[in-house]
């Protein structure tokens, strides 16, 4: 990081009269505000629930930071090999993509086989689920960086 | 019985299914969106599963992702609530064949029912009154000329699609009823994939009252009486309630009796509504259409007659039969709802999603609130606006209008704009005191004021 | 009827009374400290007057300033609530020498029927049973052996100005009675000006009943069936229910009687609550004492009869015959109410004053809250600790355990402690459940296992 | 990270009026908070009550900042004089103490001399009430300075 950008950001608000900016890339996470902001509050959002699948994992920010999430798209139980045997589809630094099957959800008796979202290429930093687990929509499985 | 039953369903009815559940011992799993993670449902009910994005077609009516909560949570059952797929015929079917039971009727039934041309027929079949009209679709505009010059105008173009006012339209001579009839079958293929349209007589001074009925899978089905919901706004509920204050005891018993007669004549079974148009000035009813769900103002029947709807539906979905006899249904006072939404009816009813700062309900003997809703929590813009039922049970309607009032004075919601004002209004105007009221009433005059 | 009335109390009471006012068309004005500036009541009541501080003696208890208050608003009649000076006949004098109305009974019955010895004198010759013991307060140490050795050991020594459990205390032997009976009347003196003693029989296995009575000024008096008060902690009520789960119909039938009895002998008016102590070994019940006021527990004889127990308070205050004769008077279910207290129940139920930061209350038929908190709102560390009165009504006992178990589990209150577990505990305990419960056995058995 | 970052991050939101600036990258995570950041709101506390007698009347905190408060110590009526004809007990100006009569509150058919509290002492700076106003208990009725 380096001061610069902010600066270049400080120049931005002023000149547009802003009064809070926040920019979130890849490498970099910056927010800044003015004292007439609405002092905006961001608590993570408290999650009542007990679900029956695992909470989606949560997910480290700083290490993790710009990562891209790939989540389950259905409930269902989520299996990392395409037999039990066999070994996963992917690990820590398997590069990905769109076309690269990361693991299989078994969802109403069928193995639906889970892709990243378009867009989502690299390499993944961090497997978030178990072998077998239990999960919900948007429950996060993989870190991609 | 059932050991644990998925909820299909969100917001006040989702809380609703799981009290009943709790008081029966029954587990429950309810499916949810990523907007509603924070809900009371998701925190009172047993177990919860996210099934998708804020939207409800890619979360409560997404039937693969709720199909694939319910196996992973391996439920013996799913409660579809109102509104979402609880009329989804395919819905009930996917269910069923994946050896789930669905708490609601066969979709044979609910395909019967469902579609109001075919409803009307089996109506017509089994003898129960019907509005004077087109005995089905109409084919072409020479038809549809026959049938208004046989009824009389003014006539109702109705799509049999059609619902909750959506697809309707009416003419007063053969140039507007030919114009209306075009425009009303083009936009009901748009809207419904179906432009199929019916022609009835259109009955000046109505009254909405439907008979809740429910059956069992052994032949059984009994009337629980009639709920009156003539005070409507643009063909939605406003104010339901039980005795309806404008028929007579003889005429109860015909409509119950009716009610009764059709369900019977679908196979029917499970908590189902039979909707009637009562003409003030024929003082005749006729079949309208039937609901094949439980209905957002059952609470009104279950003040009245003491039996727990939602238990009730439970157990005759799980092949019992049902635990009472028409002769046992006895009546009780008067029972009064009321729906608060956030909704602004200043300015046209403008649904205002957001956070409910302040948040008090009203108490006291008689009162009753079905609600989700609590301080600090912020009506996701997704859905429905409907914060809370408000229900109230006096001896009479004297009483529960007393109670009413007091129950609206003393609730308290900050934060957004609500209906409470409007009902206040509303149950304070002497001709709905004076039962005055016909379901354009709120429209034409109250509205307008 | 009263056009105005004053209500000199604050919390759930003071919310009680302004909701059956709403009902009834009466204006309300309530009194206030500043502690409770922000309370509900306030809020809610058509007027409000600040009357002093925080501190009840320099508020609620302040006689002078509530007087002021009550001309300053010109009101008719004053309703007392439970607690502070409800029942003080010195303010029920003053009120009236004020030409405003006391919502209760006269100042010569409550003087009649507040102290215990009077009170049981009366009794005696109304010829309601009482517990064997001295006929009067005991003069001497010689007098309290001879009473001991007539009634035989163990006996209670109790200050007659006492109550809640304060100015009690048992004995075993003469040596113990004699030291006991010193201490007592030595404590009894300080703590109410009052050292006056009585001996009575100690019942081992006690149920605690109570008859609800209500009169009119024209010599009429009802009984309204009993609740049943038996699961206390040190004397403090926990839990009440109607019907008492352990009496026959005759033993109801005959304590109801015995409490219209002595109120009228007393010539009383208005509410009031006879206590009665039941003795399960030698199924015998014994005239305790009388509250001449409204109980805390009063739902749930509303729950049960249908009658607003505050609306006829307020009808036979103004002079009118009751509504409503003894034969008309039927009972329907079972009713439980449990107090919900900021108390940590882990920690000797030690007070847990605060702010509500989440709280929805739980809902459903059968299930009603009575209340004065919202999310939000601070509990003051001045007054008592209740929060609020959950009270359900089913069919049987059965039935609204089922309901009482939902609903506390449905229970919202975070920020602070409260007893909702204890009392979810509670109710699932077997022998709560198959009513084996003392008045000591919370005490004794329940909270040292 | 060094010590010059948050040197220079502290200049930017001198020069830009910033109360509050968060920036998160790989390798810094830092937040800073102005002490006048959270924006205090002097809004006088919310009365609910219509209350028969007039609400305490607002204290204008700036002009009158340090004086003490003559307060209603019962619900009442209150008079500034002794008799319709005569003048007021104290007005603005007036010096007063524990032993001096300000105002008369009649309540339950008596007229209660009113005197400040022990400790109160110099000149009327406001008269909060006007004369023959209902009050209450804690109603403000004399500033003194």
């Amino acid at each position: 990081m380096d001061i610069k950008t902010l600066k270049e950001l400080t120049r931005l608000m002023r000149e547009n009269d802003l009064v809070e900016i926040e920019v979130e890339s890849a490498d970099l996470k910056v927010k800044l505000k003015k004292a007439s902001a609405p002092i905006a509050q961001f608590v993570a959002a408290p999650s009542f629930a007990a679900p029956v699948a695992a909470a989606p994992a949560a997910v480290p920010v700083d290490e993790f930071a710009g990562c891209k999430q790939v989540i389950s798209p259905i409930p269902g139980t989520m299996y990392l090999k395409p037999n039990p045997d066999a070994a996963t589809f992917v690990g820590v630094g398997t590069p990905v993509d769109e076309t690269k099957v990361v693991c299989l959800i078994e969802a109403m008796k069928v193995f639906n086989e889970i892709k990243p979202d378009a867009g989502i290429k690299g390499t993944i930093k961090k497997v978030c689920v178990s072998d077998g687990q239990a999960v919900e929509y948007g429950t996060v499985l993989f870190l991609v960086g | 019985m059932f050991k644990r039953i998925l909820i299909a369903n969100r917001g006040e009815i989702a809380m609703r299914i799981i009290r009943t559940c709790r008081r029966i011992g029954v587990e429950t799993v309810v499916v949810h969106s990523t907007a509603d993670k924070e809900s009371l449902a998701v925190r009172m009910a047993d177990a919860a599963i996210c099934i998708g994005p804020g939207p409800a077609k890619q979360s409560y009516l997404n039937i693969n992702n709720i199909i694939a909560a319910a196996e992973l949570a391996d439920v013996d059952a799913i409660h579809p609530g109102y509104g979402f797929l609880s009329e989804n015929s395919h819905f009930a079917q996917v269910v069923r064949d994946c050896k789930i039971e669905f708490i609601g009727p066969t979709s044979q039934s609910m395909d019967a029912l469902g579609n109001k041309a075919k409803a009307k027929a089996l109506a017509i079949e089994a003898g129960v009154p019907t509005v004077p009209g087109s005995p089905g679709p109409v084919k072409s505009a020479e038809e549809a000329i026959a049938v208004a010059h046989k009824i009389g105008y003014p006539v109702m173009i109705k799509a049999t699609a059609g619902g909750g006012g959506r697809g309707m339209r009416v003419a007063h001579n053969d140039a507007s009823l030919v114009s209306g009839l075009l425009q009303a079958q083009r936009e009901a293929e748009a809207a419904f994939g179906n432009g199929e349209c019916i022609i009835e007589a259109l009955i000046k001074r109505a009254r909405h009252i439907e008979i809740q009925i429910i059956g069992d899978m052994h032949g059984n089905v009994v009337s629980l009486g009639e709920r009156d919901c003539s005070t409507q706004r643009r063909h939605q509920k406003l104010v339901e309630e039980s005795p309806s204050p404008v028929i007579t005891p003889a005429t109860r018993a015909s409509m119950s009796a009716d009610a009764v007669k059709l369900a019977k004549a679908a196979g029917y079974f499970n908590a189902g509504t039979v909707e009637f148009i009562y003409d003030l000035d024929r003082k005749a009813y006729y079949f309208l259409e039937m609901n094949t769900r439980i209905q957002v103002e059952h609470p009104v029947t279950e003040m009245v007659t003491g039996y727990d709807l939602i238990k009730h539906q439970i157990h005759v979905a799980a092949g019992e039969p049902l635990h009472f006899k028409q002769e046992d249904v006895k009546f009780q006072g008067h029972a009064i709802e009321v729906r608060i939404n956030a909704e602004d009816f200043e300015k046209g009813f403008a649904p205002c999603p957001g956070k409910i700062s302040m948040y008090v309900s009203p108490s006291g003997k008689g009162v009753r609130v079905d609600s989700h809703c609590y301080a600090g929590y912020t009506i996701p813009p997704n859905y429905d606006s409907m914060i809370a039922k408000l229900i109230v049970h006096g001896e009479n309607r004297t009483e529960a209008l007393r109670f009413l009032d007091q129950a609206l004075s003393e609730y308290i919601i900050e934060g957004i704009k609500t209906t409470i004002p409007f009902h206040q209004r509303l149950i304070r105007d002497v001709r709905f005191v004076n039962n005055e009221v016909t379901t354009k009433w709120v429209d034409e005059v109250f509205m307008r004021e």
